[in-house]
């Protein structure tokens, strides 16, 4: 099935300043086979991705494609030789269609194909990648996961002899992460060599025929999936080992393997302790209230609507889960919430007072954080500003307590407190965010998706300290993709499907209730 | 959607093009600058225009054909822009079927819309174009100018420091803008004479109209110790360079600056700082010529603002104009042009007579600003007081 | 026109760009026979209206296609002015010949600049553009080898009115072939990916560089020939007036104003700014301030310009009539 | 070698007071993404405001100096509240285009309220010069320059060291997650553009001290602005200062070497050359 190299990487080393992102890397890829990329955040995985397509220069080393040295061309020369990428947060051409997202790649590559043959070339592959009823939608109307096979339908559409997949599974459920297996192994059939940078270790070990495990821009093991997967030392550095495997998404940590170097130890921080960072002591007060309650509340991004007619409640001190499948509305219930979209309907109230229509800035100064989706932290602040920033009207006394709290939580923050708050990597930054959502202490706080894209260890050590604030009494909503993760830590939990509410209920029953596996798996177009 | 577009269109021409000059008056036109960078001498030469064509109208009109007629002026602002004078013209021509116009101000921006006249065949008279930088462009027909010769302009203040026998080192800096005139007058005339003159040029520099600082240069007229200070700048830049004159610590003994210092705004903006400073000029409400103190009092009355030659020449422009059309007893172009050509008389401005070029030269005084008002210190015949020397 | 194109400016299918090109063959053959039927004033109107457009719809090229929002077209309509008449005082090309130099000067130009310029992304663009028509202005004012401060003037009699028309009508078909290509060939898709997201389309094979360049000197090819033609007029050019950042001004608001990125846009827009600033005109001591307070209005009310709000109305009364039957 | 002394100190001094003139430009460029083309205007009604000031009350334009940059403030808010505001989040075009309009507006009523005649704001200090050494100077610039160097080194002060310059660097780079946090943007906007307006009023008094200024006198300080901005990084402070005083040399010297004519010439060169090379700005490393 495999044949020659076809992509051969020798030392190749990518600086940002003085940020080592890839070191001295050789390996290579040889013609038809599928090769994953594993690692831990800040691996230097996607810093691969930009070198190979090109969207980075290397600051050493030598790339070569079948046999010619590319390391000087530029990006588009090299998709014009067939390498083709996809981005990790899909960038579609979001005012054309989907199929003239595809012409784009067509027009310009290598290969002249007829108007006619062109036309049918796109429609075998929309088809391929289940884009097919899409085919004349533009693509700003397109949920993220179909955003996500647009992105490799559109690099297929180069005919690439070397196609790099950058985390295409990540924020999928389980039946769509099957699609996309399938999708792959499809891809591979027609003898193009595929290389995948993946976090979602299914994905991996149901597709590729050769693993590359990466740490801190270094090759850490090559070898065979099974081999590499069971090695003592890659588990130690990328699994962790505090997480069960719930979903079958993460393989089962080597018995006894203990990880050598801990990303950040996690010290057991007392409730108490994070007490000054949980708000609203008195909210207990009214039993039976929500402190949260929206009824009937629509929203939508211009004309597309997002949610429609949802009604839910958070009552004092609980932890509510929402979850939901890709472009179920999730995020956008979040941002309603906290002012950052408008609603078009319905009311919100916080403890009783009506806080429809009040700017974000307003509901904030009423008690709701909102630790948002993509993290969003101020690159021009330092990481204790970051966090001061969101310390408003708090006395001085009382923000170095919420910061000597915060960084009992999150030690890492506390050494690196004078650094610019995005010099930190992906796990750290969620780490940040989530502290400066905290640091308002809030009476409610909105979670959305802070898992997604993070290496399993720090997810585990991030539910940990969410595990640590709802002991002490925070109230918690809490956006997620990772169904397990979210039912562990909520009380109770609503679905979306289509912007409204699906299924309701207990935490527990939820996870028990066949409709959930069946909503997701459903939802997966 | 072609269904929809041609009524509309047409409507929209409809709306423009609606009343034209009919035979019951007599209308001219001028492209003023009105907004811009030349603003204050598009307010001058408005009410200059303005004045003349009243004193025709409240005279009962011009006749025309046996038949009285009051004359209408149009005039419409170009913004300081050569394109829109150009524009303009055309639009008063075409559509206000202007019979003569009256030229803008600046070479670039009479010269633009002259040449749309020119072509047109319409008459137009015009001040504010010195002598070469209207002459230079073509031999005109329909367009005729009255204003000072660079020359005269350039030599005066030579013959006032002569003249006043005065004693200086007889080195000179020339600092001069690069417009049309500025280069006529500082980047030939001025080297020429002070060769003709006996003085030595140290320094000699030129830079764009708009320019805002002088420092090097005044550095390098003041290190060369030239007791001569020419400058042939445009009024902001006059301004500037006055002050900056003063905080190089630079105290020339002649400081002339041409042009820019002529309007009382100079003076105003500067305040002491102006005193000593000569600057040529066509006109003075001293001037010992018809209406020439009732004019200025006049202006003055009226807007409450100091006044400058400018309202002088635009005036005169009119009423030359305005007299032709009488003269030719016709509205049309060709005999209103030669009777413009056939101008003898003598006017607020003095006398007024074209040659074949078709320009009118006005002669030229020499005035000082002393204690924050210009008097004439050249020539002696004219002269209202003694030179000041040095400058203070 | 508009009807025929989607939102995104591009035509849906061969018989809309037929209908198209037919609809914009008959504006044309209106335009160069407008002196029949048209007095002298109108004749002018109509010039001054064609100049603009040709300046709006270069400057919609490249900002409402590729996203280069430019504050530059003086510096393109300054250099065809200059050639123009540096080669017909100069030499005996005949003019047509002439007109196709100033354009080639104005891609020469934007070729020039490209490497330099193209480096700078969004706003970044648009003041290096505003930096660079400024400089030249500047050399010209102090080039005393191609007349300095004074300008240089025109050696013969410029054509007649009619003339100068049915040259600006020809450099309004040759604006409007360029955007055909550009809005109906496979080139288009290349156009808007760039627009889009430039990155994404380099990775996507398309040379992006060669793409904007292309629409750059396209543009200021036409931008050039359009201020030869505006020079032809005059028959005197200086370089206040040429290289004044009136013209970048005014290219850029008359497609605000009727639409960015709108085919029907610039159309309109050009209409709009030349007619109300004639309209004005005849008011002087308000007109500026109008013009300001207009665009300002403009602005806040009608952000995706004329066309955009004629689009809104139009969808609004259909659906209001929808709802009552 | 004393006019080259004079020339070059000058032009240090100068480029102090142009770093105040860009300030306001930068502020607004960097937090509300507003390529403000009043921006000229603006130093020109600082100008009059100086002018008048003086002519009317007879308070020194200095002493004057905090009332004018006040009284600016008060006029901006309004202008944000009911021009730009509404124009938020749609583009750079449309609140371009808005202060391109308030441009002609300002210009015109410039021209109906106060003339078209030049003006020139004139104290004993604006005319009297001071030598050190080779090298003389005018007094005004050397005042002008130290109330510069002090606003601008305060502005940097209040923009890394308060809260509210943390509230304003956060809306600056993400002003939806500043919202959520609870920074109140539509006010640090409006605060920010007012405080622009104020320090570029400052400016445009101290240019009307040390030349002269008309209605139209906006386009000239916008463009020199533009480069100040530019090559010191949009929206960086202290990029500001330093690009100040590198333009008032680069001119100075273009002056001394080639002649006055070239000063801006030579200004706009280094300035695209600066931006082809580093279009982040000099100091865009650190704020």
């Amino acid at each position: 099935m495999t044949g020659g190299p076809l992509l051969e990487v020798r030392g190749l080393g990518k600086r940002f300043g003085g940020l080592v992102a890839v070191e001295d890397l050789t390996f290579a890829v040889s013609e038809g086979s599928v090769t994953g990329v594993i690692g831990p955040n800040g691996a230097g995985k996607s810093t691969l991705i930009g070198l190979l397509g090109g969207a980075l220069q290397p600051t050493g080393g030598t790339i070569a494609l079948a046999g010619q040295d590319i390391t000087e061309l530029p990006a588009p020369e090299r998709a014009r030789l067939g390498i083709g990428r996809t981005y990790q947060i899909p960038r579609p051409f979001l005012d054309m269609t989907v199929d003239e997202n595809l012409e784009v790649a067509q027009t310009a590559s290598r290969l002249r194909l007829h108007r006619v043959a062109a036309r049918a070339r796109r429609g075998e592959i929309l088809e391929g990648c289940g884009l097919g009823e899409s085919r004349n939608w533009p693509a700003r109307r397109l949920p993220l996961l179909r955003r996500k096979r647009l992105e490799v339908a559109r690099a297929l559409a180069l005919e690439p002899q070397l196609l790099l997949l950058d985390e295409v599974g990540a924020g999928l459920v389980d039946g769509e992460v099957t699609e996309l297996v399938d999708l792959i192994r499809a891809i591979a059939l027609r003898k193009t060599t595929i290389l995948i940078v993946e976090h979602v270790l299914r994905i991996v070990r149901e597709c590729c025929t050769r693993l590359v495990v990466l740490n801190l821009g270094r090759k850490l093991a090559d070898g065979r999936p099974a081999e590499i997967l069971a090695s003592d030392e890659v588990a130690a550095v990328y699994l962790g080992t505090a997480h069960r495997p719930a979903t079958g998404s993460y393989p089962a940590p080597a018995a006894g393997a203990a990880p050598e170097s801990p990303p950040d130890n996690p010290p057991v921080v007392a409730g108490a302790a994070l007490a000054c960072l949980v708000g609203g002591a008195g909210d207990r007060v009214g039993e039976g209230l929500p402190l949260l309650r929206l009824d009937r509340v629509s929203a939508s991004y211009g004309q597309v609507p997002a949610l429609r007619e949802i009604s839910l409640s958070v009552a004092p001190g609980e932890v509510v889960a929402v979850l939901g499948a890709n472009g179920a509305g999730k995020t956008s219930l979040a941002d309603v919430i906290s002012g950052s979209l408008a609603s078009r309907s319905g009311i919100i109230e916080l403890a009783g007072t009506r806080i429809t229509g009040l700017r974000a800035d307003q509901i904030a100064a009423l008690g709701i954080a909102h630790c948002m989706e993509g993290r969003r932290i101020f690159a021009d602040l330092s990481v204790e500003q970051n966090l001061l920033i969101a310390a408003r009207r708090a006395a001085p006394a009382a923000s170095s307590m919420r910061l000597e709290a915060i960084y009992a939580l999150f030690p890492v923050l506390a050494e690196r407190r004078a650094a610019p708050g995005t010099s930190l990597s992906g796990g750290q930054q969620q780490m940040l965010a989530i502290s400066r959502a905290l640091m308002a202490r809030p009476r409610l706080v909105i979670f959305d998706e802070i898992s997604l894209g993070l290496a399993p260890i720090v997810i585990d050590r991030l539910y940990e300290a969410l595990a640590g604030l709802r002991r002490a009494g925070l109230t918690m909503l809490i956006v997620e993709q990772d169904v397990d993760r979210a039912l562990e830590i909520a009380d109770r939990a609503y679905v979306l499907e289509h912007g409204t509410v699906a299924l309701e209920g207990d935490a527990h029953a939820i996870r028990g209730d066949a409709r959930l596996r069946h909503l997701y798996i459903g939802m997966a177009d | 959607m072609l269904r929809r577009t041609v009524p509309t269109a047409a409507l929209l021409f409809a709306l423009f093009t609606a009343p034209v000059g009919l035979a019951d008056e007599i209308v001219i036109g001028a492209s003023l600058p009105l907004s811009g960078a030349l603003a204050s001498f598009g307010a001058f030469q408005r009410w200059g225009y303005e004045r003349a064509v009243a004193e025709a109208n409240s005279a009962g009109g011009i006749a025309i054909g046996g038949k009285r007629l009051p004359v209408r002026i149009v005039i419409r602002d170009d913004k300081t822009d050569a394109n829109v004078s150009a524009g303009n013209v055309e639009t008063l021509i075409s559509r206000e079927k202007a019979v003569a116009l009256l030229g803008s101000c600046t070479p670039a921006l009479v010269n633009a819309g002259a040449l749309v006249a020119e072509r047109h065949r319409v008459p137009m008279v015009t001040g504010c174009d010195p002598r070469r930088a209207f002459t230079g462009v073509r031999q005109w027909k329909y367009v005729w100018d009255l204003f000072f010769d660079e020359a005269d302009l350039a030599e005066a203040p030579f013959k006032a420091i002569t003249e006043a026998g005065v004693a200086t080192n007889k080195r000179v800096a020339i600092l001069h803008d690069n417009g049309p005139d500025g280069q006529v007058v500082g980047g030939q005339l001025w080297p020429e004479l002070a060769k003709k003159y006996g003085w030595e040029v140290v320094v000699s520099a030129s830079f764009p109209v708009d320019n805002s600082q002088f420092t090097s240069i005044i550095a390098d007229a003041k290190s060369n110790g030239a007791d001569i200070l020419l400058v042939d700048a445009i009024t902001p830049q006059a301004v500037s360079i006055r002050k900056q004159i003063a905080t190089a610590g630079y105290r020339p003994k002649v400081l002339v600056i041409e042009k820019g210092a002529e309007p009382a705004q100079f003076g105003t903006a500067l305040g002491a700082l102006a005193d000593g400073v000569l600057v040529g000029g066509y006109w003075d409400p001293s001037s010992p010529y018809p209406g020439a103190k009732e004019l200025m009092a006049a202006y003055e009355r009226e807007t409450r603002q100091p006044g400058s030659q400018h309202i002088a020449d635009s005036y005169v422009a009119a009423k030359v104009l305005l007299a032709a059309i009488a003269a030719a007893g016709s509205l049309g172009a060709e005999p209103i042009d030669s009777a413009i050509g056939k101008t003898d008389a003598t006017l607020v401005v003095g006398p007024v007579r074209f040659d074949a070029q078709h320009f009118a030269r006005l002669p030229i005084v020499s005035v000082q600003w002393q204690k924050g008002k210009t008097v004439v210190v050249w020539p002696a015949a004219a002269a209202g007081g003694k030179l000041l020397f040095p400058v203070p | 026109m508009a009807a025929t194109f989607t939102e995104h400016g591009r035509a849906t299918t061969r018989r809309g760009l037929l209908l198209t090109a037919g609809g914009l063959v008959v504006a044309l053959a209106a335009c160069a026979a407008a002196p029949l039927y048209f007095g002298d004033y109108e004749t002018q109107i109509l010039f001054r209206f064609l100049v603009g457009l040709v300046l709006a719809e270069a400057w919609n090229l490249m900002a409402g296609y590729t996203g280069l929002v430019s504050l530059g077209t003086s510096s393109a309509v300054g250099l065809g002015g200059y050639v123009l008449i540096g080669l017909l005082n100069h030499s005996a090309l005949p003019l047509g010949l002439v007109l196709v130099v100033a354009a080639v000067a104005g891609a020469v130009l934007a070729a020039t600049a490209a490497p330099g310029l193209m480096r700078l992304r969004g706003l970044y663009f648009t003041v290096g553009t505003l930096a660079l028509a400024e400089a030249l202005r500047l050399v010209m004012i102090n080039a005393e080898r191609f007349g300095g401060a004074s300008g240089l003037f025109l050696d013969r009699e410029p054509p007649v009115q009619s003339e100068l028309l049915w040259i600006a009508t020809g450099l309004l078909a040759a604006t409007w072939l360029v955007l055909l290509l550009a809005d109906g060939s496979r080139l288009s898709v290349l156009l808007r990916a760039v627009r889009d997201d430039e990155d994404v389309a380099a990775q996507l094979g398309v040379r992006s560089y060669r793409v904007k360049l292309a629409v750059f000197a396209a543009a200021s090819a036409l931008m050039a020939a359009a201020g030869g033609v505006q020079a032809l007029k005059l028959g005197a050019i200086e370089p206040y007036g040429m290289f004044g950042l009136r013209w970048s001004i005014d290219a850029l608001s008359m497609v605000i104003i009727g639409g960015l990125g709108q085919r029907a846009g610039p159309v309109v827009g050009a209409a709009v700014v030349v007619i109300s600033a004639e309209l004005l005109a005849d008011y002087p001591e308000a007109h500026l301030a109008l013009t300001g307070v207009l665009l300002i209005v403009m602005m806040r009310f009608a952000p995706r310009g004329l066309v955009g709000l004629g689009a809104d109305i139009w969808a609004r009364r259909r659906l209001m009539r929808g709802v009552a039957s | 070698m004393e006019a080259i002394a004079s020339s070059l100190a000058s032009g240090f001094l100068l480029g102090g007071i142009f770093a105040l003139t860009a300030l306001g430009l930068s502020l607004v460029l960097g937090v509300l993404r507003l390529v403000n083309l009043a921006h000229g205007d603006l130093l020109v009604i600082g100008a009059y405001a100086g002018y008048f000031l003086l002519t009317v009350t007879g308070i020194d334009p200095l002493l004057g100096l905090p009332l004018i940059a006040l009284a600016l403030a008060l006029l901006a808010a309004p202008l944000y509240h009911f021009l730009i505001r509404p124009l938020m989040g749609r583009g750079v075009e449309a609140p371009m285009m808005t202060m391109f309009g308030v441009s002609i507006v300002l210009q015109n009523l410039f021209v109906v309220g106060f003339s078209a005649n030049t003006r020139s704001i004139e104290t004993g200090y604006s005319t009297s010069s001071l030598t050190v050494g080779p090298a003389t100077v005018g007094w005004i610039y050397v005042i002008g320059f130290a109330i510069s160097v002090a606003t601008v080194v305060a502005a940097h002060l209040v923009v890394t060291r308060t809260s509210f310059g943390r509230d304003l660097r956060a809306c600056a780079h993400d002003s939806v997650a500043a919202a959520v946090i609870g920074v109140n943007v539509g006010r640090v906007r409006m605060l920010t553009f007012a405080a622009g307006a104020a320090c570029t009023a400052a400016g445009g008094t101290l240019m009307g001290l040390a030349f002269s200024f008309t209605p139209s006198s906006g386009a000239g300080f916008l463009l020199n602005s533009f480069a100040v901005v530019v090559l010191g990084g949009l929206g960086s402070i202290l990029g500001t200062l330093v690009a100040g005083i590198t333009i008032g040399v680069l001119q100075s010297l273009g002056g001394v070497l080639l002649g006055d004519g070239y000063r801006d010439l030579v200004a706009l060169v280094v300035f695209l050359a600066a931006l082809i090379i580093r279009p982040q700005g000099l100091m865009s490393m650190r704020r």
